[in-house]
């Protein structure tokens, strides 16, 4: 077996895949967000570069891009935080069949549909909903919470979505870590604490960062979650996007947001570069 | 040999499976495209239709006008009836999406009261481009537990006491008209962009949540999410007679938006026949009264439709009352440029006062 | 069965030669061990012979001709690997019919040739086994049925004994050869183990930073080394640093000893193994015309079949090997007097 | 010890339990008489009376089904096949290539959903099953390499060169030695790829034609323009097939710890 042929029969299907799937469409996207129209049925459309100015001649887009970005950066904090240890427990404390069970559960959520999920949400938190009846029910007299169509509520609804993937790729990199290296730390007289940061933290990285990434990039572009639960506070940049093409139909505006939303992306991913090339 | 023998075999069977089903299909059904829930799609209506010609109905819905004309634009040749406000018609036609309806032997075109089928949003040159269906207006309805008294303007709207309990509809043209119309202005023209920006800006705060549907709505209303919020005259009446809503729907005295919907066949309609039938067959008296009752509905543009209803009906007192719909401004269709504007208008909105 | 050659073998990983033109020979039958440190290219060479790693330079011959361009699959070799490489998800069965279900022979067949293999390495009746579910020295066998089933030209093992412990690798050795003599295949054998290596092998090759320093039989190589590095990598040595004088070298720790040749070079080194030296207290001292050397028992190492000396003299420490033949002992701090021929006494340029 | 062992088993129910809330709510509701969500709940079974009922929803469900059935088929063999290339070979390109992997990942899919609209649009692709399996396939291929990778991490080379040293060809020995031993990380990338596509509705929405949806963009429409506790006792029945589905699986892949 040539090895030129192999390596091509082996990738040729799914590159070619994903050039028809992402490459060139992402390409014709880009053809858009420079034209004036959408080129169907009979419409004049002329060369424009006007869909990006745009978004640097009206400022409430720049303050829904960082509101975006501030979003991304919270539910993957909140989720880091609650999800670290809860990786943890289930990779260093738990043992057996116990584990495994747990680790179903874990993942299994995944397999509801995301939409439902969120809309079981609004049924908990919204006025006279599961939520407020309970809390009334056990201590009368609380009132309305009033948590529905906030940015709490927002938060919720997306840590609630995500943190399963920063669990999953936590777990992942500190199930690999060797007890023995653990053992040997303890023998050396390091403390519970300083074995988490100086020896369980740096070895879980690769992990921390995977789930960072996965989680950040969809809640910036998230649109169904703030529109459901965040009301009045409901607006950001994907929500805008998504009106370009589902509402307003001015698909070059919202091609071109896209893409300024993807160079702001990749800037991140690029500025971390150096982090993740330690890592490997 | 046996391979090719038994190959053409099977493939003629699969021709002759294609061709039976392919005219079945197409002898059989046809697909609408409308709101979801407003009429053409209620089950009792296809099965009295389907008994009557023997055609079954399919159903794709749209969010909004824009989303309405982009599936026309994108999908040549899958519709046969398009639900088209009147507003868009005269696009639609210039854009080529629909064609002109031939309405010789549509025996309950007839019956359409005369200002309405020959509107000239819906004609142009003399042809045909819409039927008229029904029309209604949009302002707002109120949760009659929060109001000792029925307001009767739509400053109600900005009103500081409600606020943070307001539902409004995200639409761009919807929530400018509105303003337009509390300012006084032209709903089609508004000569005042300035002051509507303003007017949009007051109203943020007092916004609980956007809906969208008429099901949401219902839902956030039954949650007692919002004390008031903007709506359709025809979903206000299915709220309160098909889900026991103590709704009420205001007419207020600056006016409202009053709209014409009408029913289009798209170019290249693959059943041109059928949906001229299912066409008329949403004009006739019949259908329309056991929906105005049973479930509820705008107003018929058929006179003779709204004659046979009730004496007390909804859609029969109040609009028929002359001195209620006279401020009603109805749409008119809006230049692309002004929509754009009052689109970013719409989102700088959305994006401002938020938490 | 057949003749391997290789010609002029060269092989660079990036900056790092691991080949340097070696050439060999590998006759038919014989059972051969590559022998070097880790990193000499020995095991660069096994996998050029088998296919894996294809030759920079030079050319590799089974049965006098080219193979270079052959694939690994189409060589017609068995190989037995470090960690043996059994298919985890095949049973014993299963993996040493492998080769012979890839060749397309018939179900019978292929079982009866199994059952005989398995017979050889002597496993009968472990058909049904996983992987998982055998000793290390099991595995081994396995892997050794699996190798040698299809009848391959050439066998190729790498490293093949050193997952295992001391008395399985005795037992195994003495299998292994005896499996190659029952077949009579030609064997190459990679080990940086020298005892594995002088005990099993008919030829040894040994290598050193990727050139072929020395081959011949066990007894040749251990008996002649031809440099420095072989002498201590074979076998132990002492080495004393000397200047020649015709046939005589002037040590530096003191005292002359004489060579069997003349060295061509004024500045020498020479090298004693420690079995070739006798050792005698002051005060038994005997005349001989053996080489002699003074000096002082550090202390000794008893280990039943033999005692170890360590012996200062001047400022180097000369290790004697001597048989335990009486049971007695020279105590710490005699003084003594270390005796070895001339003919064992081999000389090196110091460079 | 047992202090922290203790913590640390209450730290973990309380995040199942936040977990699954949504999931019992919906499950609770899906009993609920009231179309309008209202509680105290009242129980009933009609809307899994209205679900038998319900062609549109079983037919979306089936044609959920079929995609990511279809979909996962597809990802699982060509992005095997890319982690085998990536793990097995060195070549120029590679660095690149694996880079190009992760854009379905890495790009919002509101993005990608609309890039493919347009450009299955222009090209004439359309929508409809065909192109909504070309978009599922592109954004489960990801997960595929990523869950192959990493087992293939721990893949003993040497299994390969045995092969080849018996006579097997480059495919004898993907096939034979290989992929069976991949076998678990094929099979966890599958459910990942099957779990990606059942749950898929942007791109879904974007390429659905008319009258042929899939059970998410049904529930999305339904969201916006009529949702009916009968979407809940749909999702509460798909949630317990995936279960029972999961647990199969788990008795022949182990989830929590290392194989």
């Amino acid at each position: 077996m040539n090895q030129r042929a192999a390596i091509l029969s082996l990738i040729t299907p799914a590159y070619l895949w994903l050039a028809l799937t992402i490459l060139l469409p992402l390409s014709a996207m880009l053809y858009y967000s420079f034209l004036s129209d959408v080129p169907i049925g009979n419409r004049e459309v002329s060369w424009t570069t006007e869909n990006y100015r745009t978004f640097f001649e009206k400022a409430f887009y720049s303050e829904l891009m960082l509101r975006s970005f501030k979003l991304g950066a919270e539910v993957t904090s909140i989720c880091l935080l609650l999800g670290f240890p809860c990786a943890l427990a289930l990779a260093k404390s738990i043992r057996g069949r116990t584990k495994e069970a747990l680790f179903l559960l874990i993942i299994l959520p995944f397999w509801s549909n995301a939409l439902v999920r969120i809309f079981s949400w609004t049924m908990v938190l919204r006025g006279n909903g599961i939520l407020e009846y309970s809390i009334n029910w056990l201590l009368p007299g609380t009132g309305p919470l009033d948590l529905m169509f906030t940015y709490p509520a927002i938060l919720l609804g997306l840590v609630h979505s995500y943190l399963p993937y920063m669990i999953l790729t936590c777990y992942i990199s500190i199930d690999a870590i060797d007890n023995q290296l653990l053992e040997a730390a303890r023998s050396l007289g390091a403390g519970k604490l300083t074995i988490l940061f100086r020896l369980i933290v740096p070895l879980a990285l690769p992990g921390i960062v995977a789930g960072s990434f996965l989680i950040f990039i969809p809640v910036i572009g998230s649109f169904m979650e703030p529109r459901l639960l965040g009301g009045r506070n409901g607006t950001f940049i994907g929500t805008i996007i998504e009106d370009q093409f589902t509402a307003v139909f001015n698909w070059p505006l919202g091609a071109a947001l896209s893409f300024i939303m993807m160079g702001l992306v990749l800037l991140i991913l690029f500025g971390f570069s150096p982090l993740v090339r330690r890592l490997k | 040999m046996k391979l090719r023998v038994f190959l053409k075999f099977f493939s003629c069977q699969w021709l002759i499976v294609l061709i039976l089903g392919g005219s079945f299909i197409s002898a059989a059904e046809i697909r609408v495209l409308n709101w979801q829930g407003y009429g053409t799609d209620e089950s009792w209506a296809l099965e009295m239709f389907k008994e009557r010609t023997g055609i079954e109905v399919v159903h794709d819905y749209f969010n909004s006008e824009q989303e309405m004309l982009t599936k026309l634009r994108t999908n040549p040749g899958v519709y046969d009836v398009v639900l088209i406000n009147s507003a868009y018609t005269g696009q639609a036609a210039k854009e080529g999406l629909i064609e002109a309806i031939d309405t010789t032997g549509m025996v309950n075109v007839g019956d359409l009261s005369p200002s309405m089928r020959n509107d000239p949003k819906l004609v142009a040159d003399g042809k045909t481009y819409g039927v008229a269906w029904v029309w209604g207006v949009t302002s707002f309805a109120i949760d009659r537990g929060d109001f000792k008294n029925a307001p009767n303007s739509i400053e109600a709207l900005w009103d500081p006491s409600h606020a943070g309990r307001v539902g409004w509809r995200d639409d761009a043209v919807e929530a400018v008209q509105l303003a337009a119309i509390a300012l006084g202005q032209d709903i089609n023209n508004p000569s005042d962009l300035k002051a509507i920006r303003k007017k949009l800006r007051a109203l943020k705060p007092q916004i609980r949540t956007f809906w969208s549907s008429e099901d949401e709505w219902n839902q956030f209303f039954s949650a007692n999410e919002f004390d008031l919020a903007t709506y359709w005259s025809g979903s206000a009446s299915r709220s309160k007679n098909a889900f026991g809503l103590p709704v009420e729907f205001i007419l207020p005295k600056e006016g409202a938006i009053g709209w014409l919907d009408g029913l289009s066949i798209p170019m290249n309609v693959p059943n041109r026949n059928e949906a001229k039938a299912f066409i008329n067959f949403m004009i006739d008296p019949d259908f329309y009264v056991k929906w105005d009752t049973e479930v509820g509905a705008p107003t018929s543009a058929n006179a003779k439709a709204v004659s046979m209803l009730p004496p007390d009906a909804f859609n029969r007192t109040t609009f028929s009352d002359s001195k209620k719909v006279a401020n009603v401004q109805f749409m008119g269709p809006m230049e692309d440029g002004l929509r754009e504007k009052i689109v970013e208008l719409w989102q700088e909105t959305k994006a401002y006062f938020q938490n | 069965m057949a003749n391997v050659s290789v010609l002029n073998l060269s092989k660079n990983f990036g900056t790092i030669t691991a080949l340097d033109r070696v050439s060999f020979q590998f006759e038919d039958g014989k059972f051969f061990a590559l022998l070097g440190p880790s990193g000499s290219g020995k095991t660069t060479l096994l996998r050029m012979i088998a296919g894996f790693e294809s030759p920079d330079q030079g050319s590799i011959h089974i049965d006098g001709k080219v193979v270079d361009h052959i694939p690994v699959e189409k060589r017609d070799i068995g190989m037995v690997f470090q960690n043996y490489a059994l298919f985890p998800n095949m049973d014993v069965q299963a993996n040493v019919g492998f080769g012979l279900r890839v060749r397309g022979i018939s179900v019978p067949e292929m079982k009866r040739l199994v059952a005989e293999a398995l017979e050889l390495v002597r496993l009968s009746g472990f058909d049904n086994r996983r992987p998982d579910q055998l000793s290390g020295g099991q595995r081994q066998r396995v892997a050794l049925a699996r190798a040698i089933v299809t009848k391959p030209r050439v066998l190729l093992l790498d490293e093949p004994l050193s997952a295992l412990d001391r008395t399985l690798r005795l037992e195994m050795e003495i299998e292994l050869k005896r499996i190659q003599r029952d077949v009579g295949i030609t064997t190459i054998f990679v080990t940086h183990d020298q005892e594995e290596a002088l005990t099993m092998s008919d030829q040894i090759g040994i290598l050193n930073e990727g050139q072929l320093v020395q081959h011949g039989s066990p007894v040749d190589i251990y008996e002649n080394p031809q440099s420095i590095f072989v002498a201590r990598f074979l076998g132990e040595a002492n080495l004393l640093r000397g200047q020649a004088a015709g046939k005589n070298v002037k040590l530096e720790i003191g005292g002359t000893v004489q060579t069997l040749s003349k060295p061509a070079y004024p500045q020498v080194i020479c090298s004693i193994r420690p079995e070739k030296i006798s050792i005698q207290k002051e005060q038994e001292l005997q005349r001989s015309n053996a080489n002699r050397i003074a000096g002082r028992v550090n202390e000794h190492i008893f280990n039943g079949t033999s005692l170890t000396y360590l012996v200062q003299c001047g400022n180097l420490v000369v290790k004697v090997f001597v048989q335990n033949l009486s049971g007695e002992v020279i105590p710490p701090n005699s003084s003594v007097h270390l005796f070895f021929r001339p003919e064992d006494t081999l000389v090196f340029p110091d460079a | 010890m047992i202090f922290l062992k203790w913590i640390s088993r209450i730290y973990l129910i309380c995040i199942l339990l936040f977990l699954y809330v949504p999931i019992l709510v919906m499950i609770a509701l899906s009993f609920n008489e009231s179309q309008l969500y209202r509680i105290p709940i009242e129980w009933s079974t009609r809307w899994y009376e209205a679900l038998a009922s319900n062609s549109k929803l079983h037919s979306a469900t089936l044609n959920s089904l079929t995609v990511a059935l279809l979909s996962t088929c597809l990802s699982t063999s060509m992005g095997t096949a890319v982690a085998l290339a990536f793990f097995r070979h060195d070549f120029r390109a590679k660095r690149l290539l694996q880079v190009m992997i992760f854009p379905p990942i890495t790009i919002p899919w509101l993005i990608i959903g609309t890039a493919m609209l347009v450009f299955f649009f222009w090209v004439g692709i359309g929508r409809g099953l065909h192109a909504m399996i070309l978009g599922h396939v592109a954004l489960s291929l990801p997960y595929v390499v990523i869950v192959v990778s990493a087992r293939l991490k721990s893949f003993d080379s040497a299994l390969e060169d045995a092969a080849k040293s018996l006579g097997a060809s480059y495919w004898q020995t993907t096939f034979w030695v290989t992929v069976p031993w991949l076998m678990p990380g094929i099979i966890a990338a599958a459910l990942f790829a099957f779990a990606v596509s059942l749950d898929q509705f942007v791109i879904s929405y974007f390429l659905a034609a008319p009258g042929f949806t899939t059970l998410p963009v049904e529930i999305y429409t339904a969201i916006r323009k009529g949702f009916t506790p009968e979407i809940n006792a749909i999702s509460t029945l798909v949630i317990f097939l995936s279960m029972l589905l999961l647990l199969g699986v788990s008795r022949f892949y182990r989830f929590g710890g290392r194989n």
